[in-house]
């Protein structure tokens, strides 16, 4: 862990912060590709 | 090359490159995150704030390149009407939203040791936060409308004007407030103010975020492609 | 005078239908028969310019159509007069002195929109009609609402003014209106469940 | 062309509301501010531009569902777009039916307004030229954002957040020129701009929203 300094609490919310958001934009995204394929697959297996 | 843009050859192409764009940008991301989090010195006069550069940076570039790309999309869309490109900028826009929001708040934590101050009203903070806006009544008109070639017409004609009037903003903003940015140390135009310890792990995490709004694009196209066909196929076997 | 070439029209990202070809000539009107949703408000949709057609053509002398649809498109706050006279300027013509006897709307003259019945309000649409002067007309339903008495007056006009001056309409209609007007049954033009055409044609 | 500017002003003038509410939302806003902030006048003072010019905004946008709205549902708007007259003509009297009723008002009362925020004396004549200048862009904007959301049942607030980010570049015009009206300082460069953006909004959006509005009838 480097030397933050006086200014820890910030560099380190920034860094928190946007790698959450990114997480969060991934799952997001992640999870409605796999919910879309199983129900694209359920309507093509029905018609 | 409009080939690639019919939405079967378009699932066809994606699936094989999908995975690798995503694992390059994680790589991108994982090394040039740690290598400017853990080993690059700080900044003579910002301290370790200058490591908000590494996120703050890529995330404003892409922030503007999202919205660049879906007007792009929209262009083509209302010139060739190929459907992939107007799912694409519909797929772009909360992944430009997840980037405006990374840049304000980056921006905004860096300004508090450099500025004394969380939030200060700087064009450039300002400019990203109308962009925000932009992007939420971009979102929010797709959300609203039912059938999906009405909406891929109107939002491509909203982010066409939006555009205009983005641009717009930028100036007044300037017009209204000189700013306290500085730009020569951080902005990207002028990069020989970025020492070469800085500039590296920088330019690594820029093909990261680069790479990592391709990979999300081309999956949440394909996931938008998706669903357009359920429809299409629960449309058709409603008539039958 | 107005010619109709394999047309296929779409609803809802979807064909419904395809291959419909008809001529109309001058002084002609034609009805268009069919269940409800075989397509008949789609199709004088389509002639009528407010949707583009998946394909085919479509011709008739250009500035010359004019379209009503199940909504006349009346103004409750004004007057009738105000309201004809408003369609008169829109479309640079002059009032015909007789139009409010035709469609037996003189005793309304001044009465606002608001406050008409459902069959007057459709007799001031129907009366726009008679003020627009347009030849070529595309009519969704023009008798909804009315009575018996109201659709002789209508077919009379159809009959005596619009098509005896060389006019031309296509309506869209259950009811026998009394025309000596030839049919056309929409129901042999249903498109195929997998007819091409159509914008949702890329995702099946 | 004109005769839908007449029928668009007589509805106005007879659905009642049309002149009235957007001036009294515009009272209120401004009567509110100072509950608000403090009877302080010298902040009054120095808020006041901003203020009037926010508030204007505002009252403008209440109105603006109603320029299509009630078009579409009667269908008039569908037998407009197949009439002669262009509906890019249409649309930009729909935005001139609109500023007569609201901006133009608004505009006049401004300065009446500008007497309850103790605004500057110099600001006066920027007040009434900017807003002048200025409100017939927030119609044409406006328009053009009823036009996207015409054929949505509850659009009303998506129309607003179409809108007021638009609304940007002329609104920190607009008070700006008054702001520097106020400090003594040349303001007529806010107002050159700001009278650019006009001209480019009455240029360009009436194509735009025509455009949106045939999309919308489809």
């Amino acid at each position: 862990m480097p030397d933050l300094g006086q200014y820890a609490v910030e560099v380190l919310a920034a860094y928190g912060v946007s790698i959450l958001l990114l997480s969060a934009i991934i799952a997001i995204s992640w999870r409605r590709y796999v919910r879309v394929r199983a129900a694209l697959e359920a309507v093509e297996k029905n018609g | 090359m409009w080939e690639y843009a019919n939405p079967k050859r378009f699932m066809g192409w994606t699936r094989p490159v999908l995975p690798w764009t995503f694992g390059l940008a994680g790589l991108c991301l994982a090394v040039g995150l740690i290598w400017g989090f853990f080993f690059t010195p700080d900044d003579f006069r910002q301290g370790s704030t200058v490591k908000i550069i590494y996120l703050h940076v890529p995330a404003a570039l892409m922030a503007i390149n999202a919205w660049i790309m879906m007007l792009v999309a929209s262009l083509i869309w209302v010139v060739r009407r190929h459907h992939v490109t107007a799912l694409a900028a519909r797929a772009a826009a909360p992944v430009g939203v997840v980037f405006t929001l990374i840049a304000l708040f980056t921006g905004g934590i860096w300004g508090q040791p450099m500025w004394g101050t969380y939030w200060a009203w700087d064009p450039r903070l300002t400019s990203f936060l109308i962009l925000f806006l932009f992007y939420l009544g971009y979102i929010a008109l797709w959300e609203a409308i039912e059938d999906p070639d009405t909406a891929a017409d109107l939002t491509s004609v909203l982010c066409m004007v939006g555009s205009v009037f983005a641009i717009l903003s930028r100036y007044a903003v300037l017009f209204w407030n000189q700013g306290l940015h500085q730009g020569a140390s951080l902005s990207l135009d002028k990069e020989e103010n970025v020492a070469d310890v800085f500039w590296f792990p920088l330019l690594v995490c820029i093909v990261g975020f680069v790479l990592l709004f391709i990979a999300l694009v081309l999956m949440r196209t394909r996931t938008e492609i998706r669903a357009r066909r359920i429809r299409a196929l629960e449309a058709r076997a409603r008539r039958a | 005078m107005l010619t109709v070439t394999d047309l296929t029209c779409e609803r809802g990202g979807l064909p419904v239908l395809t291959g419909v070809s008809f001529d109309v000539a001058a002084g002609q009107a034609l009805i268009l028969r069919g269940p409800n949703g075989i397509g008949k408000t789609t199709l004088l949709r389509t002639l009528a310019g407010l949707q583009p057609a998946v394909a085919g053509h479509v011709t008739y002398p250009e500035d010359e159509s004019a379209y009503a649809s199940h909504a006349d498109g009346i103004k409750t706050a004004l007057s009738v007069t105000e309201n004809l006279r408003f369609w008169a300027d829109v479309y640079g013509a002059d009032l015909p002195r007789d139009i409010l006897e035709t469609f037996d709307l003189a005793d309304l003259a001044e009465r606002l929109g608001g406050t008409l019945s459902a069959g007057q309000k459709r007799r001031l649409g129907l009366a726009r009609l008679g003020v627009i002067g347009r030849k070529v007309l595309f009519l969704d339903e023009p008798t909804v609402s009315l009575d018996g008495f109201s659709v002789k007056l209508f077919a009379k006009w159809l009959q005596d003014t619009h098509l005896a001056r060389g006019g031309v309409a296509v309506i869209a209609t259950h009811i026998d209106l009394g025309l000596a007007a030839p049919e056309l049954d929409l129901t042999p033009f249903k498109s195929d469940v997998d007819a091409g055409g159509g914008t949702d044609e890329a995702f099946l | 062309m004109i005769a839908l500017l007449l029928r668009d002003l007589r509805l106005a003038v007879r659905a009642g509301g049309g002149f009235g509410l957007g001036l009294a939302f515009f009272l209120i806003v401004v009567v509110l501010v100072p509950f608000g902030v403090g009877p302080d006048t010298a902040v009054l003072s120095r808020i006041a531009p901003g203020n009037l010019w926010v508030a204007s905004l505002l009252a403008a946008l209440l109105s603006l569902d109603r320029i299509f709205a009630l078009d579409y549902e009667d269908g008039s708007l569908a037998l407009l777009a197949t009439s002669p007259l262009p509906l890019e003509g249409a649309a930009m009297m729909k935005a001139l039916a609109h500023w007569i009723t609201t901006g133009l008002p608004l505009t006049l009362a401004a300065p009446a307004l500008g007497f309850l925020l103790s605004l500057a004396p110099e600001a006066y004549a920027y007040l009434l030229l900017s807003l002048l200048i200025g409100t017939p862009a927030l119609s044409m904007i406006g328009t053009f954002g009823a036009a996207l959301t015409v054929g949505l049942r509850r659009g009303g607030l998506l129309l607003s957040l179409l809108v007021l980010p638009l609304y940007v570049p002329t609104l920190i015009f607009g008070a700006e020129a008054v702001r520097r009206g106020a400090d003594g300082l040349d303001p007529s460069g806010a107002l050159m701009l700001m009278g650019g953006i006009t001209a480019g909004c009455f240029a360009l959006l009436p194509f735009a929203t025509s455009a949106v509005l045939r999309v919308n009838l489809r």
